[in-house]
């Protein structure tokens, strides 16, 4: 665990160093490049890890899918099973989004008359 | 935008498409949409009206006042719709089983609180698209004629 | 908390709420002190004093209580682990230095005070001051003692800065962050003992520590040393004091000098004598750590007592003399702390009297000496030694106070300082004669050396200020007041009293205090009816005075007590200020330097992800113009193809022009032919009719042989007529006699046919049809026409 | 109808948002009640905190179920020790704090946009409050966003170039870390199926040997995510710029308590839905930890060069949020309590110098520290309390500061890492220097009376800072209470 730690923050200063004192050159660029391929690789190697989609033994194919699938009509009446997941099973999630936008225009009209 | 063509043809498209938003609200637990998309066509449908005729003719529809208490009104009912299954002794936000009458499933007044709910966000958020739409255009406005 | 287990067995443990009232009595003074202030002027300082008294009387009657055992007090909700007080007797005996000291200075400070500007201040913080100074000696754990330590620094601080010279502000910060910093790495050393012992309470702790490696040990006792040294002047940390001390007036320093600097004696004492000192006599790692300990303390302290005295040599300035002297004292106490670490389980006892005494004679002969200058100063206006001189005709009683002190100070026979020495040199010497070491034996002689120095730059203070021409301008008569010299007169009697007889408070107080610590019991026994004034002490003080007097004379001969040494030639100068500048230098530009490069870092991130931007962007571009260009050949393309075309056009206009001319030719041709036929045709047209004429005239007879025939058919045709209109008539009346009204049902059966297709029956609806999805097909219809209606 | 105190939780919530839905409407037909409405909601959301944690005090924690679906299928709110102290320390900084800025905002906004600015600070609070009682990520996110852009809007609200300016950096590294916090919750749903945090625990130890790159990803997501929201250090840059030009009201809360909801929501997820095991085999903690201790050194020595007093308390707030991100990384009993502990104390003591700055600001225009010599004659209340905060700063036994720094360091001890307290203390004594020179100059700076033209300063100002100065002293002398309820927030959650 120390090695590790270490390992990280080595590397960590390591890049800090690299970026704050080598000079703008193309050499700057092509470390942005790597450390990009490096975040590109990693993301890509945690999308090919996740389940495959759709399939049936994936994970989130547990209860919560099954109840959202076939119980849906009897628990909320709603023949879109959509509609019953956000405004009723997570409506709570809704309310938030509603308030989302909300302060969206809370923030843009207070800007607006601010200036 | 002074093209006869285009206010006529707005002026008969207008209603079609408020009425199709009216549609996808209230069909929203019975098909595909809902009220964040019906909303969204209500709003757009406002918003081509004032991009067709102009902004005095758009905001003379749909006043700044009432598109506020609309804005508003609408998260207000989704709370209150809430606060109502409490009142009737469940949780927040309760739809069956605070006795909300669920109906027959493909009805369109069937789903209890559901209903309200998209009916509520349908509002709000067509509202929302106006009322920014009209205030990034007067701010806009506004500053052009500062300047 | 297991109070039980971890405090002496023997003392009795009395629950008293009083250790706890003592420093909220000065504390609840200054707030008072400050109402009032506000209010009066004239008040506030006698109140003041009289808050001090107070204090003074209510430690001192805690002495009965005291002398049957420990009192203590918990208050176990306060702060993160509780607060503790407890008062044993050796804390009774310093918070009863310490608020004796306050009183007296106090006392000394109504006259002095009534012409300084910030007075109010003054009293106030001074109140405040002596709450801190009063509740570390009563406290009973480490985090109670550390918050009124800090209390003690805090408000202190305005007292260091009470002239409010720059000198004076730069001084006070520098006394601010010192101690804020000792009172940090205490508080460091507080952390470690709390996590490695479990409780934090002041009491022996070697049995909780049992086990715990011994670097450990020593850097809590380093963390404790530090924090401690510094507020004691101890000598790596003693730059503040003489910076401190030359800025702010005599009267601070008295207090500085005689109560607060005894705070850090007293934290030295508590954790080298009580808390690293085995509670069981037979563990024998825990022995040797308390003697190797002490044997670098004693070190430590004669470092500071002989450099400490060498500074002093150097001065100009009294009250930088005065401090240097403050520090060389505090290196005699050190070392007797030391030496008894060092005799643990052996004379412990000796080495403990010494550094406790020695502190009590400290206080009285520095305040003493710090009045004196502030009586001095007080009418001259002047610190700095070279411009006084003479004074003795001025103050002679001065001159009386001066010289009992120097005595006291040098360790003259019959004075206090005698007495503390004695037993400090003493202590020393068992330690050489139980361990039989060169280098204890070379810490005895560096002993004597330090005190001979003592003597030999109090001469050099004397003789500067008393003796000597005396400048013009102090050649005037000076009206002392009274109260000046009442404390003067309270501390010179103290000097004395304890001078002749310090066998009666040795044995009446310092053994007791001694004896509720796990001390050798042989030791204090050693001490009882200890001989001052036997031929041995006698003889080491003589040897004492004659190297003093030797060396101060030449001293005086050579002048080397004026030697001035070069200005950057100080520890501080040379160490501690580059150090300090520099990490501070390092640190403020380092700071703005990383928020700079982290900012820049983003900023270069963000500037490169526009570069690929752009990149892209161009890339985008260059596809438009491939587009483009593309276009525009196959433009040119077209446009030749359509040249092509135009071409292709004319050839076919000619080539059917050709055409024409050719099919006009052949008209003419067939023109002719025309007329040819036209001939022929004419002459078979004339044959023809002749033929058709014959032709007519054949059939008019056939047609008058016709005629006849017709005329006979018609006339039995109508006979025919009129014999079927006969039959008909007849049938007519036979069939309506046989079927009436056959036709009107059937013309009726037509009609219904035609109202079900055009017309409503209400009485054929079905109900069933008007569902919700018709009603509001209804109702958005009627939207429909509302807005339309709305938008016309 | 039986409306006993389990509904609480989300009628906070609820009525905050309603509030401020009402707001805007109330602030355009009957402006006198507008600033009543935000005082009467904050003081319910106060007063309703208070009871909620006698009564979790008392009945012992207690989970709720919206619209009546119990965990795997709908939202859950957990209304833990955790919950309950979160909520009362945002409820009652945020009602000094308003209380406060109504004099204050009337002087620095314009009219029109007061209404504005009541509204989105009720929606402050009610994301705070939803933060803090959610179980839930997804809806954890929701709330972050409304957090996210609403703090952005009452800093940008002044009329100023620099609040536009600082909002701008603020909305784009907060959106980079909202995306962050969604991406992470969107991986966890995808190798577990679950967005409840207590199902995700369950899950993720069985998963955690078949995604083990999924699971590092969401770590690092949602380190800077969570990271860059808490300005902790390399991540920090948007704050200093931020909260010195927001109004001072806005500052308080955002240097005291927004930041923290952010800590907060880390320890939650950190904490509460990643299983142990998993921080023995990826270092995350301790590389959050070598960063918390960066920022702590590195927020006191910026902070010392600073010139503009609000910069300078927006730099020691970095440090300060280092404070909290050691306790909540050591991952030890005693250290997450002073975490917390110092989340409380911390929101105290900085939102009290916020304050302060923002009345030396509105009655002298003040802001430079070099010019403040002698305000401690003209304002002695003001710069009196700014001397009690300046004090828990540094630490001083009796204030609240030492409290923290005693817990945090005891916390250190206990997990065998001295090398903390070395940086504690060395931070205490950078605080020291400078945190005193500003008191010593306001106080013995000049001789005399000092020339400075002071405004009045309105009374509700002076009390409320008051107020803050005295619970410092309180909770610094008598922090049991507090200290017995940190413990058991700690052993439910570790």
């Amino acid at each position: 665990m120390e090695v590790n730690s270490l390992t990280a923050m080595a590397i960590l200063v390591l890049a800090s160093y690299i970026f704050f004192y080598l000079p703008a050159s193309r050499l700057r660029g092509v470390l942005v490049l790597i450390m990009l391929g490096i975040i590109g690789y990693a993301l890509v190697a945690t999308v090919a890890e996740m389940p495959t989609f759709g399939a049936s033994a994936n994970p989130p194919h547990n209860e919560v899918y099954q109840r959202y699938l076939h119980q849906a009509v009897e628990d909320t009446g709603a023949i879109n099973a959509i509609a019953a997941i956000i405004t009723d099973y997570r409506a709570f999630d809704t309310l938030g989004e509603v308030t989302v936008l909300f302060t969206a225009i809370a923030a843009a009209l207070s800007n607006l008359k601010a200036h | 935008m002074e093209d006869l063509l285009v206010r006529i043809i707005c002026r008969l498209v207008v209603p079609f498409v408020q009425l199709y938003g009216l549609y996808v609200i209230t069909h929203g637990h019975l098909s595909p949409g809902g009220g964040f998309a019906g909303g969204a066509i209500v709003g757009a449908s406002m918003i081509l009206f004032a991009l067709a005729f102009n902004l005095e003719a758009g905001s003379r529809k749909l006043s700044h006042d009432i598109s506020l208490l609309m804005e508003s009104g609408g998260a207000i009912g989704f709370i209150l719709a809430g606060f109502v299954a409490m009142l009737l002794g469940q949780n927040f936000l309760t739809n069956k089983a605070a006795g909300f009458p669920l109906g027959v499933p493909g009805n369109l007044f069937s789903s209890g609180a559901i209903f309200f709910f998209s009916v509520a966000i349908g509002f709000k958020v067509g509202s929302t698209m106006c009322t920014l739409f009209y205030n990034l255009i007067e701010g806009s406005d506004r500053h052009r004629s500062s300047e | 908390m297991n109070l039980a287990a971890v405090t002496a067995g023997e003392t009795a443990r009395i629950y008293h709420i009083w250790p706890v009232i003592l420093p909220l009595i000065p504390l609840a003074g200054g707030i008072l002190v400050f109402a009032l202030g506000r209010l009066s002027k004239r008040i506030y300082p006698l109140l003041s004093f009289l808050v001090t008294l107070v204090t003074l009387l209510s430690t001192a009657g805690l002495y009965p209580l005291v002398k049957q055992g420990d009192l203590y007090c918990q208050l176990p909700k306060f702060m993160a682990v509780g607060l503790s007080f407890r008062v044993d007797l050796l804390s009774f005996i310093f918070a009863l230095l310490v608020s004796l000291a306050w009183c007296v200075v106090t006392l000394f400070s109504l006259p002095y005070m009534r012409q300084e500007k910030y007075s109010l201040t003054y009293f106030v913080f001074l109140l405040f001051t002596l709450a801190g100074n009063l509740g570390v000696m009563v406290t009973g754990d480490w985090v109670t003692f550390f918050l009124f330590f800090e209390l003690m620094t805090v408000a202190s601080y305005v007292l260091v800065i009470q002239n409010r010279t720059d000198e004076a502000m730069h001084a006070g910060m520098y006394t601010l962050v010192l101690g804020i910093a000792g009172g940090l790495v205490l508080l460091g050393g507080v952390f470690l003992l709390h996590s490695l012992a479990g409780h934090v309470q002041i009491s022996p702790m070697m049995l909780a520590l049992q086990g715990v490696p011994a670097w450990s040990l020593a850097t809590i006792l380093i963390c404790f040393m530090v924090g401690f040294g510094i507020k004691a002047g101890m000598i790596p940390l003693h730059v503040w004091m003489p910076r401190a001390y030359g800025a702010s007036p005599a009267i601070v320093n008295a207090f500085s000098s005689g109560a607060m600097v005894k705070a850090g004696i007293y934290g030295i004492i508590r954790i080298v004598l009580l808390v690293f000192t085995p509670a069981d006599m037979a563990a024998k790692e825990a022995f040797h750590f308390a003697a190797s300990a002490g044997y670098v303390i004693i070190w430590l302290g004669l470092i500071t007592m002989v450099f400490g005295a060498l500074m002093a040599l150097l001065q100009n300035h009294a009250m930088r003399l005065l401090s240097y002297s403050s520090i060389s004292q505090m290196g005699y106490i050190i070392v007797a702390i030391g030496s008894a670490a060092y005799l643990f389980g052996l004379e412990e006892a000796m080495g403990f009297s010494g550094a406790v005494f020695h502190a009590i004679n400290h206080t009285l002969y520095k305040v003493s000496f710090f009045l004196i200058f502030a009586i001095i100063f007080y009418h001259t206006g002047e610190y700095r030694l070279d411009r006084l001189g003479g004074l003795w005709r001025k103050f002679p009683l001065l001159m009386v106070f001066f010289l009992l002190s120097f005595g006291a100070i040098s360790g003259l026979p019959l004075l206090n300082g005698y007495a503390s020495k004695t037993l400090i040199h003493d202590a020393l010497l068992e330690a050489h004669h139980y361990y039989h070491t060169f280098d204890i034996y070379l810490a005895e002689r560096l002993f004597v050396l330090g005190s001979a120095f003592t003597f030999c730059y109090y001469a050099k203070l004397f003789y500067c200020t008393f003796l000597g021409p005396l400048p013009e301008k102090y050649n005037v008569n000076y009206h002392t007041s009274f109260l000046m010299y009442l404390p003067l007169a309270l501390l010179a009697a103290g000097i004395i009293l304890l001078g002749i007889w310090p066998n009666i408070f040795i044995e009446n107080y310092l053994l007791p205090a001694a004896s509720q610590f796990q001390f050798y019991r042989g030791g204090i026994e050693h001490l009882t009816g200890f001989h001052f004034f036997s031929e041995a002490p006698l003889n080491a003080s003589a040897t004492i005075f004659l190297l003093a007097v030797l060396l101060a004379l030449i001293g005086f001969r050579f002048r080397f007590f004026w030697w001035k040494p070069p200005a950057n030639l100080s520890v501080e100068k040379i160490v501690l200020q580059p150090v300090v500048s520099f990490l501070y230098r390092m640190l403020t530009h380092l700071g703005p330097k990383t928020d700079n490069a982290i900012n820049s870092f983003y900023y270069k991130i963000a500037s490169d992800f526009l570069a690929l931007c752009r990149v892209v962007g161009q890339m985008d571009s260059s596809l438009d113009s491939f587009y483009e260009n593309s276009s525009r050949k196959a433009y040119q393309i077209v446009e030749k193809s359509r040249n092509l075309e135009d071409s292709l056009v004319d050839a076919y206009d000619r080539s059917s022009k050709g055409a024409y001319q050719l099919i006009e030719r052949g008209q003419l041709v067939d023109e002719s032919l025309n007329e040819a036929y036209d001939l022929s045709s004419m002459k078979a047209y004339r044959l023809m009719e002749k033929s058709r004429q014959l032709d007519e005239s054949l059939n008019s007879a056939y047609e008058s042989s016709g005629r006849a025939a017709k005329n006979i058919y018609d006339k039995t045709a109508k006979m025919d007529n009129a014999l079927n209109m006969a039959y008909e008539r007849s049938g007519k009346a036979a069939k309506e006699l046989i079927v009436p009204g056959k036709d009107s049902t059937q013309t009726s059966k037509r009609k219904s046919k035609v109202s079900s297709s055009f017309k409503i029956n209400p009485m054929e609806w079905n109900i069933k049809n008007l569902n919700f999805d018709t009603l509001l097909l209804a109702i958005m219809l009627g939207i429909v026409f509302f807005v339309l209606f709305f938008f016309r | 109808m039986n409306l006993n105190y389990e509904h609480l939780p989300v009628i906070i919530v609820a009525l905050l948002l309603l509030a401020a839905f009402l707001e805007p409407i109330v602030y355009r037909h009957k402006k006198s009640w507008a600033a009543p409405l935000v005082i009467a909601s904050m003081a319910f959301f106060a007063l309703s905190s208070l009871y909620l944690m006698a009564a979790v005090n008392y009945h012992g924690p207690f989970n709720y179920y919206l619209g009546g679906w119990a965990p795997p299928f709908g939202i859950e709110l957990e209304i833990d020790y955790l919950a309950v102290f979160l909520l009362l320390t945002f409820s009652v900084i945020g009602l000094i704090a308003i209380v406060y800025g109504l004099q204050d905002l009337k002087h620095g906004l314009k009219d029109e946009v007061l209404g504005w600015y009541f509204t989105l600070y009720l929606l402050l609070m009610a994301s705070m409050a939803g933060i803090s009682v959610t179980n839930d990520l997804f809806n954890m996110y929701v709330f972050v966003e409304i957090s996210a852009i609403s703090a952005c809007a009452i800093i940008s609200i002044k009329e100023s170039r620099e609040c536009i300016e600082a909002s701008l950096k603020y909305l784009i590294l907060s959106t980079l870390g909202s995306g962050c916090i969604l991406l992470a919750t969107a991986m966890l749903y995808m190798i577990t199926g679950h967005l409840n945090i207590g199902y995700l625990n369950d899950v993720l130890p069985r998963v955690m040997s078949h995604y083990p790159n999924n699971i590092l990803i969401s770590l690092g997501f949602f380190v800077v995510g969570y990271g860059v929201k808490a300005a902790l250090f390399p991540l920090h840059v948007w704050l200093p710029d931020a909260h010195t030009a927001a109004p001072s009201p806005s500052s308080a809360v955002l240097s005291g308590l927004v930041i923290k909801v952010y800590a907060a929501a880390f320890l939650k997820v950190f904490l509460k839905a990643y299983p142990r095991e998993i921080f023995l085999e990826i270092p995350v903690m301790e590389i959050v930890l070598f960063l918390s201790v960066l920022a702590i050194l590195y927020g006191s020595i910026v902070a010392m060069v600073q010139e503009d007093i609000k910069k300078m308390l927006a730099y020691s707030s970095i440090a300060q949020i280092g404070y909290v991100f050691l306790g909540f990384s050591l991952m030890g009993q005693r250290a997450v309590a002073g975490g917390l502990l110092h989340i409380f104390n911390h929101a105290m003591m900085k939102s009290m110098l916020f304050l302060a700055a923002g009345i030396i600001i509105y009655s002298t225009g003040i802001r430079r520290i070099r010019d403040m010599k002698g305000l401690g004659v003209k304002l002695p209340l003001t710069m009196g309390a700014f001397t009690i905060g300046a004090l828990s700063m540094v630490g001083i036994p009796g204030t609240n500061g030492f409290i923290s720094k005693w817990q945090l360091a005891l916390g250190a001890l206990d997990l065998g890492r001295p090398i903390i307290v070395v940086v504690i203390l060395l931070s205490s004594l950078l605080n020291c220097l400078y945190y005193m020179p500003i008191v010593i100059n306001a106080f013995f700076g000049v001789k005399g009376e000092p020339e400075l033209e002071i405004g009045k300063v309105p009374g509700v100002m002076l009390y409320s800072i008051l107020f803050l100065g005295f619970g410092i002293i309180f909770f610094g002398i008598y922090p049991a209470p507090l200290l017995a309820f940190l413990q058991k927030t700690v052993t439910a959650i570790l």
